[in-house]
């Protein structure tokens, strides 16, 4: 298998599925490329993330991208969500092949999207 | 775990019997076929032998047989042998959309050295029309090439038919035309005759039918010229290169020994698996599309597009729960595109990419098919719980059922 | 009846270690390497682990060998594969008057396209002279290909030298400059590494090795560009597509590590061998001439022509005792021309055509080599009886034997 | 082997090797392409060949070429022998590999030579 262990595990029990009904964002980024789609939804406490859900469409990496990147997210100021990076979503699903790289890339830019979208609510 | 391998289009175990017959040729029967001595002819009756077999299963004659190291070779052989054999006599090439990449490859090299190449539709069936074929012939074709049946949707083209045509129109002066057919997966699955099928070359690959991987052959007509493109030694009758492949190559020809005398009892058992679970997923899991013609197909195979899902992540599943199958062509996994094949029958991304396929083998049971019917529909139950394409999906039927009737009707 | 083989250089049996480890790939692991689940990945953690091993006998990265169906077909991707992708920097070749029939057809294959070939000579003593090549180099040159060791004589080539030459006049600024050795025949008996050579490329075969034939490995330093022969899926990164023979890959693997491990100690045995019998032939039959030079040489080999007869003869009548030799390349038996590698070392016809190869292997023993010359004077004196040229040069020694000696000497 | 065994006896013990002291004809032709060489040498007893001996250089087909055919030549008439044929010795050798069918020919080719040597003693 080209991928992890912890990989297979997020695709088998993906955490954090669906919707927040009460969220207080949602973002949702797709790869015009490959046609690929990440849904994000937040709710906050104060500085705090407090919940996080996803669906995705796409390819195994993007599906297992959502997982765990949820489950980071959950407990998380929005500042410390603000630098979690490619590579951190790489490391924690053990690695990636080079070739799906845009998996992580569509999660990382599905999450500043949802950063936008809490700066632009505060200010 | 349970082990369900149905992936047999991919790759197929090798046969116990066909192990024990090779056995020898890697101990104590080691010459090289080339070799004058007793080591090397002793070799050499063995690669006679084979090939005998090999020429048996399509009809053909031994000396028409070209072995080499696969599918592969074969495809890239027969078009750029033909192609470079007939080059002055033009340099348009006909095929379809739906060929294995290797022949595709060949093609689109080709065609960037300057040839011309027609690549036929399929239409929703994933079938060739014959009377495309007569319209894209034109005087300066000098190749033919469609698959007998396709590795993805297993949809077996009218290649007879179009022996006939090209037959015809050498026969009326367009001498220099041939017919090269890519029957890799159709071999040992239906019967294969190079008479019936009217073909100049055609492709053969040992590991689709019980044999080990690295072993295939190329049927070429009496008096088809090619030029050779692995030169060097005299082996094959100086059309391919190479110390041959001996244990291999035995194995081939036990391989199609066996495919040829139990083809009628393989394909049946199989196509009785294959339909037992086309009708349990018909009845399990809602949003499907059965890919391919249901008639004209291979017996052993089975391609559904899941909607709202995409394919990688429920093989990865299935996998876990000890079930192979595979997304389009192993050939092209790796490959970020929808499968191209999908895409020729006119399916969206969506469906193209949430393609399956199922093949089914010799010593599949029905066992299996029932451990597949329990452990899909949840599979695909869980991803589309993922999919925000299904859920809006069901949010829109929602809304259609909440929405008021329109009153009188 | 005893049965001594002595046709290594043809091909090796496959070591029992070797078998047995190939054994699992033909039986319960059966995966395509190209499919994602399972089945798949088995086969290409092995096919990789086999990837690790073959570059190390040769001190190469994994990444930098691709997986092929034999040493022809190494040396036809070689040379094709650069002087496709160099053409436009330049048509020259320069090769060796003595390489394998792939490395000579396929730059006659070239030669009739437009390409220029320098076939540098090798003089009486089997060996290119690295001023040749300096002599030879043009500003259009784009590759040099020089075999590591003959398949014939033996005789090692000084391709470290030729590589020292190469990097620096690339340094100079011929940037499109590559080197290329055939080391078929080499590997596993001498020690091989790319660095110390300095080439880009080279061939490498696996039956020659202790393993099965239809299995060989091309390696390609990184940043090498090269044109893929054989198209289609994505194997080997794109260089060579085709299901990956993956038992046969295996068995490579594990035969190479055993090259490795135990290469010291097999080039000591077999060369122990090889000087009994060649002191044994010079001391029991008249009229020999060993063919190539008698240090840089393959540990394992002994090329000899005996005068007066012609080599086919001998080689049966040798088979019809048991023991296996062969005259020339066995890739050549068929051709009725003379040895163009004995006939590249300056010696007449008659010579070439009484050349016998005498190749050594790990299992060869002591025995072996008394066997053989006990058989081996009696069946050259017998064909000798036949001989009329032997007649003639019989008849002329009694002559002047019986001429009266010249007075005052 | 590509050779009967018949072939390869005749490898390993060739028949009346060598030549006649007491000669009434003797041949010697050689294949230009491949030198390919044999010598014949014939006694004569009235229309009968009395005895027959060769000497060969060649590929292996020509020295058993040489074998059959002095094997056939004693005791025959000179026209008996005027009709052996190429297909004769290939016969008599449990066939041979088409392309050594030169071997043949070079025996056919000599024992002509030798034959047109008796009629001209004769006339
Ligand atoms: C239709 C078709 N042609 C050609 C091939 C290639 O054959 P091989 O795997 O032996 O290279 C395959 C198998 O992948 C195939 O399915
Ligand atoms: C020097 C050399 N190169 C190449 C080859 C060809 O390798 P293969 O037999 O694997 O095609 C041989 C063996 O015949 C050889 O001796």
């Amino acid at each position: 298998m080209p991928y992890s262990e912890t990989f297979k595990d997020h695709l088998a029990h993906p955490r954090h599925v669906g919707e927040l009904p009460e969220a207080d964002v949602v973002a949702e980024e797709t790869n015009p490329v490959c046609g690929d789609r990440l849904r994000l939804s937040l709710c906050l406490k104060g500085e705090l993330i407090s919940a996080a859900r996803f669906l995705a469409y796409g390819c195994a990496p993007t599906l297992a991208c959502g997982s765990v990147l949820t489950e980071m997210l959950e407990g998380m100021t929005r500042d410390e969500a603000a630098h979690i990076t490619r590579a951190d979503l790489t490391r924690a699903l053990g690695g990636l092949p080079a070739r799906k790289g845009h998996a992580a890339a569509l999660a990382i830019e599905t999450l500043r999207a949802a950063l936008v979208e809490i700066d632009k609510q505060r200010s | 775990m349970r082990r369900v391998y149905l992936d047999h289009s991919a790759t197929t175990p090798v046969d116990p019997r066909v192990v024990e017959a090779m056995l020898p040729y890697l101990t104590e029967i080691y010459g090289n076929a080339s070799s004058v001595h007793h080591f090397g002819q002793e070799a050499r009756a063995a690669v006679d032998r084979a090939r005998h077999e090999v020429a048996a299963l399509i009809g053909a004659r031994p000396n028409e047989t070209v072995f080499l190291s696969g599918g592969t070779e074969a495809n890239n052989l027969a078009i750029r042998g033909i192609a470079e054999a007939a080059e002055q006599h033009g340099r348009h090439i006909i095929t379809s959309q739906i060929e294995h990449s290797a022949v595709r490859g060949v093609c689109d090299a080709l065609e960037k050295r300057g040839w011309e190449v027609t690549r036929l539709p399929v239409y929703d069936d994933g079938i060739v029309r014959v009377e495309d074929v007569i319209e894209a012939l034109r005087d300066d074709t000098v190749l033919v090439t469609v698959m007998l049946a396709n590795n993805e949707i297993g949809t077996i083209q009218p290649v007879a038919e179009i022996g006939r045509l090209v037959r015809e129109r050498r026969a009326a002066g367009h001498r220099h035309l041939w017919l090269h057919t890519d029957a890799v997966q159709a071999a040992g699955r239906i019967p294969v005759g190079v008479e019936a099928l009217g073909c100049d070359l055609l492709s053969l690959s040992a590991h689709k039918l019980y044999a080990p991987k690295g072993v295939g052959a190329l049927y070429v007509r009496r008096g088809v010229r090619l030029v050779t493109q692995n030169v060097g030694g005299h082996q094959e009758r100086e059309r391919r290169a190479g110390t041959e492949s001996v244990a291999s190559i035995v194995a081939f020809g036990v391989a199609a020994e066996l495919a040829r005398t139990e083809l009628d009892a393989r394909a049946e058992h199989v196509r009785r698996l294959r339909d037992r679970f086309e009708r349990g997923v018909a009845q399990s899991i809602e949003d499907v599309v059965f890919n391919g013609d249901a008639a004209r197909r291979l017996p052993h195979l089975s391609n559904i597009s899941f909607r709202y899902i995409e394919g990688e992540g429920l093989l990865i599943n299935l996998d876990l729960q000890g079930i192979a199958v595979s997304t389009g062509s192993a050939c092209s996994s790796g490959s970020l595109e929808p499968s191209p094949v999908i895409r020729a029958l006119g399916r969206n991304d969506e469906l193209a990419r949430g393609s399956i396929r199922f093949s089914f083998g010799k010593d599949n049971t029905e066992e299996d098919v029932d451990y597949m019917l329990e452990v899909l529909p949840r599979a695909v139950e869980n991803l589309r719980r993922l999919s925000p394409l299904y859920q809006r999906a069901q949010a829109e039927r929602a809304a259609c059922e909440t929405q008021p009737v329109v009153a009188g009707n």
